[in-house]
């Protein structure tokens, strides 16, 4: 797939910038009360969210999961909010009512995220379901791992979205894990892609640490979807370089296993491409990795120095008036 | 000035008056019409579910008889049978501005969407920090009283209200069931609106002009100064055959149809207590856990110093549903039961 | 496949046990107030459980569904107790709490019955567990329809059953609808059967009017499963000749097509076989008819003259003792 | 004659004199022990969930811990991310003749595990007519207070209560999570055990001797006369400080652990709201339609003669349980909201 210089430097923006705010994060919430709950990274995953949402149109929708903070700032995701939000402040995306777990960006048409595992799916085929119905242009994605492959809702979603054409696609983040399982302890089937067959739908596999190729599947995935072809089946083969969050010691992810991945991270694969191709200097991205340095740096300000709610808030929000 | 007891009849004369110029609808068909005025009044509304285009049935009393072929099948979606993705069509399409009033089948089936209305329609908006919003109404099927044993049904009522984001709506006349539904699809937050199918097949009059009835409002079905009795849906017409009945004894009760368990009412239930001092809940869920607790604690909180009496519950027993006809008829609380639990505290 | 006399025998006795028990039913379920509720009938599809459940073991265990007359009539349960139950009569085999719906028979080692629909694959799941958990030989069947197969449980279940290897079989009976959506409604899978590639578990198509087929199919599955080789999806296409219940006045099912599957009635089509090929004569098969005949008419005496429960009795079996 | 107070300090003193001889264990290690007892007595108990063989988190005090390596996988299953199946498997083992132990991870997820739950497990018995039964044991962890938000904790006992055919065991202490769990294995029934995660980390008293505790008895955990406080789970904790407090300023309660929800040991309840006259129920979970509500109906069914002052209820408030953690902390009921209720109405 031949893809611009733009889109290749937009994607590696986006990797770059979730890779240094999680980086961040995985500092920041090891100091004790600084960031409440679970801390939920995606290190060396980035080409997923990266590849998929540069293949989108702003009006596209997404609908993500646990671990979202790369889908969410590669589809355009203002740092500073979601930083905020992870922190429990008040000028968080959610004003402190979510946190790091369900981050909704409806700005940049995120408008829910969710960590019940296989939530998303059901509800990708209705917000896929109004963009038919009100014959949009526009195509839902829905982001979810390969544990999430083995819920219930996978299924009744896949098969919906299969019967009525609807303009969708599943993206499966397989990372070789859910929670502690390893992917063949979890199911039996080769490919989670493999299951597009019980919809009659396509299916697809892709290198989930290639952000050019799940561009290029994603792509092929929304024409299909935009022109009335109906929804398609994508994993994205990727692994999880960390715990299953910060507080997991990784003891069952074989060493040897963790290294091997590191070596295929995307970022330096997409790095050396397009300084190889010269698409850009050295120079540009060292500027690049300066700039996101302050955007990180500035979001952790900006949420270091953000009051917490006032507790009356918390009322707040539960109905619309 | 006339006694209470005037005025009731009056009361009744004035609105039988009103009452028979009005169309007879049973409760289906009462829910048929509102979503029919909805769906032309918004192309944002929608139906599905299974069966609700084509279905098994060809009964016009049934709340969707005729839509498919009035809006076709653009509007009007049969589903296959995945009960949670038929919620999170309703969650997803709802977030993205349409307006889905989709169908649980029948009340137990809620536990398999419910996932998709407690963790999701429920809680999605409060999680955006109320940036989002889940304009969606689910319809479930609901009662006793059809044999069909106790995995069609089980009243679950009591489930819903005790889920913070979600309104409960649960109509007890084919009047207040148009006008609710139609609130309820207007309403920007996920109701989920119940209906018992056995008023399906009881006639009452329907104003024929436009109207909405508000979410949230209890009404007082007929007024007394002895005994408050609380209910609502199909547990309405026993209570006020019973008061008929406790009338010709010369005790009068107050019914309070609650239509809405949530949110609740509180002041004209409290309102009604503390006029009369004496406080039976009457509903067809299961005792232990249902929803006469609510009610009793709110009244045990705000009307204590007005309460002459202890309370009095009348409700299914802590059994599944029984399928065999004496056994369900036994299960179902009726008129000899509230009339005795009234009684008992007199 | 080469199937014994006395097996076609038995399974000609079971498919005409049912079709003039549920024809009974049809008469019964007219008169009002006889019995009470919906009447599920299979009329037509016999030859799914007859097949089935001649090709298991006693103690083979098996979990049906709304429409389970023939499912547990050919695993033997005793007319009688199952003809009062549907009447709702203390001598019913549930003692009138359950109805024709979820009718138990521990006797025969069906001992739950599930009429939420896909409710039965997990269960069976937890019952061939329980079998390899104790090293039994008995395996488990799953009788559902093709609408369970659309619910989120199918796909826990068959998951599951696969990543433990487990000793069941899925038999998906495949009626062409679902309450009143005709198969191409509800999904677009070609056969149902396509859906053991998402677990990969073997499945299979079979004619499901073909009792012969059925029960070699279900046999061969039966020694997997016991030899420990794991589930099987057994997809048979048959016909809902009759309404979803009987109070469906069908008006969706299109005539020319209900009359094109009662011509591959699956009991003129084993009465043909076992006539033609001499392993039975006219005689003895009217013989037959007429002691089933008279099991059906026992069985009708036996409820109508038993008494309703008392209604203490609805306030017991919640609990064990 | 020593006065109540002497009594309590007595009594105070005796426990804390066998206490100290015990082992401390967090509830998860307490869990944890009753888990291995009983595989060890019973070759048919199992467990299966996800995670609890290998998981994510190795430690000690976690109740699964440890039991992988010492059972073996074919008596420790871990599972899919497949809560319906999960449960199905239960249901399928335990008719089967098996004594599975399956755990729901967090408590917002019992709604996909409910049809299997509610419809199946608890229904399956009574439609055998009692002749297939169904003892399996379903763990789930629940409560607020870490900053998961709102769809890891939502606390749902209310709604299990409120089922026929289960039984609802939600334990305070280690030494009665132990006990009860025993029980919970050992009974014929479906028993969902709920766990509040944050009491894994408060050790407390464990007898050594191999002990049960029966399902269905509450626990007076302090004896007053003033006012009867009904608890259960981590609010237990709550109230006792606030006890400390309180009788610091001469207030003294009574707090009544229920231990069980269903089925629910009324008569302790009512005894000491007899003797009290005064009730305040306290819950985590959000206030309407919660398992308060049961209370105060059974109270004001048949003690209210004994009535003095009218209820208070301490619970969460009718919100999902936020985020951030101040407003976290705000959800989940302290002792100055218990103290304050409890003042209210003396
Ligand atoms: C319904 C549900 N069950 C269990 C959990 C707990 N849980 C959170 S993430 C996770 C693993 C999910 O694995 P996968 O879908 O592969 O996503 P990954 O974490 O690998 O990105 C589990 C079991 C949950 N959040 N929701
Ligand atoms: C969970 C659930 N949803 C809906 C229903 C209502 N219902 C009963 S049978 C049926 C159709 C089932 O179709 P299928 O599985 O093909 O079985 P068939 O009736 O054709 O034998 C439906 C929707 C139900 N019983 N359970
Ligand atoms: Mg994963
Ligand atoms: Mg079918």
């Amino acid at each position: 797939m031949k893809v611009s210089k733009e889109k290749k430097i937009e994607m590696l923006w986006s990797m770059l910038l979730s890779r240094r705010f999680e980086e961040k994060l995985t500092e920041l919430c090891k100091i004790q009360w600084k960031i409440p709950g679970m801390m939920i990274l995606c290190t060396g995953q980035e080409a997923v969210g990266s590849g998929v949402c540069a293949a989108l149109a702003p009006e596209d929708v997404i609908i993500s999961n646990h671990r979202s903070h790369n889908h969410l700032l590669a589809k355009g995701a203002d740092p500073r909010a979601l930083m905020a939000e992870i922190y429990g402040k008040s000028t968080g995306c959610n004003k402190g009512k979510s946190g790091t777990l369900h981050l909704a960006v409806p700005e940049v048409n995120a408008p829910c995220t969710t960590t019940v595992v296989g939530g998303g799916l059901p509800i990708a085929v209705g917000m896929a379901f109004a963009q038919q119905y009100r014959n949009e242009k526009s195509i839902t994605v829905c982001l979810f791992g390969d544990g999430a492959a083995d819920e219930g809702s996978f299924h009744e979603a896949l098969n919906l979205a299969s019967l009525w054409k609807l303009p969708v696609i599943f993206v499966c983040e397989n990372n070789l894990y859910a929670g502690a399982q390893r992917y063949e302890e979890h199911t039996r089937v080769k490919d989670i892609a493999d299951r597009a067959v019980a919809y009659a739908m396509p299916g697809e596999v892709v290198d989930g640490n290639d952000v050019v190729a799940v561009y290029g599947a994603t792509r092929g995935a929304r024409d299909l979807a935009a022109a009335g072809g109906g929804p398609t089946l994508i994993e994205c083969k990727t692994y999880r370089c960390r715990g299953h969050g910060e507080a997991d010691h990784q003891v069952y992810q074989p060493k040897d296993e963790i290294l091997a991945w590191q070596e295929k991270c995307p970022i330096p694969r997409l790095c050396d491409d397009v300084l190889s191709q010269g698409l850009i200097s050295a120079l540009e991205l060292q500027e690049m990795e300066t700039k996101i340095k302050e955007i990180v740096e500035d979001a952790v300000r900006f949420a270091e120095e953000s009051p917490y709610p006032n507790l009356e808030e918390a009322l707040e929000d539960v109905f619309a008036a | 000035m006339s006694s209470p007891r005037e005025d009731r009849i009056q009361d009744l004369y004035n609105h039988r008056e009103r009452e028979s110029a009005m169309q007879q609808l049973g409760m289906g068909q009462a829910v048929n019409q509102a979503l029919r005025e909805e769906m032309m009044r918004d192309a944002g509304v929608f139906v599905a579910g299974e069966g609700i285009g084509v279905g098994i049935h060809d009964s016009p009393m049934l709340p969707t008889a005729g839509l498919l072929k009035e809006f076709g099948p653009g509007r009007v979606k049969d589903t296959p049978v995945s009960e949670a993705a038929i919620a999170g069509l309703a969650v997803g399409a709802s977030v993205a501005g349409l307006r889905p009033v989709v169908e649980i089948m029948f009340n137990p089936f809620f536990t398999l969407a419910s996932d998709m209305i407690v963790n999701h329609a429920a809680k999605l908006r409060y999680l955006s920090g109320g940036k989002s919003s889940f304009p969606l109404v689910v319809r479930m099927k609901s009662g006793a009283g059809f044999g069909a044993g106790c995995q069609h049904a089980h009243n679950l009522e009591a489930w819903a209200a005790h889920c913070p984001g979600l309104k409960v709506v649960m109509p007890s006349t084919p009047a207040d069931a148009k006008g609710l539904l139609k609130s309820a699809i207007r309403d920007e937050n996920p109701v989920l609106f119940i209906e018992d199918m056995m008023l399906y097949f009881a006639p009452g009059p329907v104003p024929d002009e436009e109207y909405l009835t508000p979410i949230g409002k209890a009404d007082v079905k007929r007024q007394g100064k002895d005994v408050t009795v609380v209910t609502w849906s199909k547990m309405l017409g026993v209570a006020m055959k019973a008061a008929d009945q406790l009338s010709g004894e010369g005790v009068e009760i107050e019914v309070v149809d609650l239509r809405t368990l949530a949110p609740l009412d509180k002041e004209t239930v409290l309102t009604s207590v503390r006029k009369t001092g004496r406080l039976v809940v009457l509903h067809e869920a299961t005792r232990t856990g249902g929803f006469a607790g609510e009610i009793s604690a709110i009244v045990m909180e705000e009307a204590f110093s007005s309460l002459k009496a202890p309370l009095r519950r009348v409700t299914g027993p802590d059994i599944p549903v029984p399928f065999s006809p004496p056994l369900e008829r036994f299960y179902i609380p009726n008129e000899e039961k509230l009339i005795a639990a009234v009684k008992e505290i007199i």
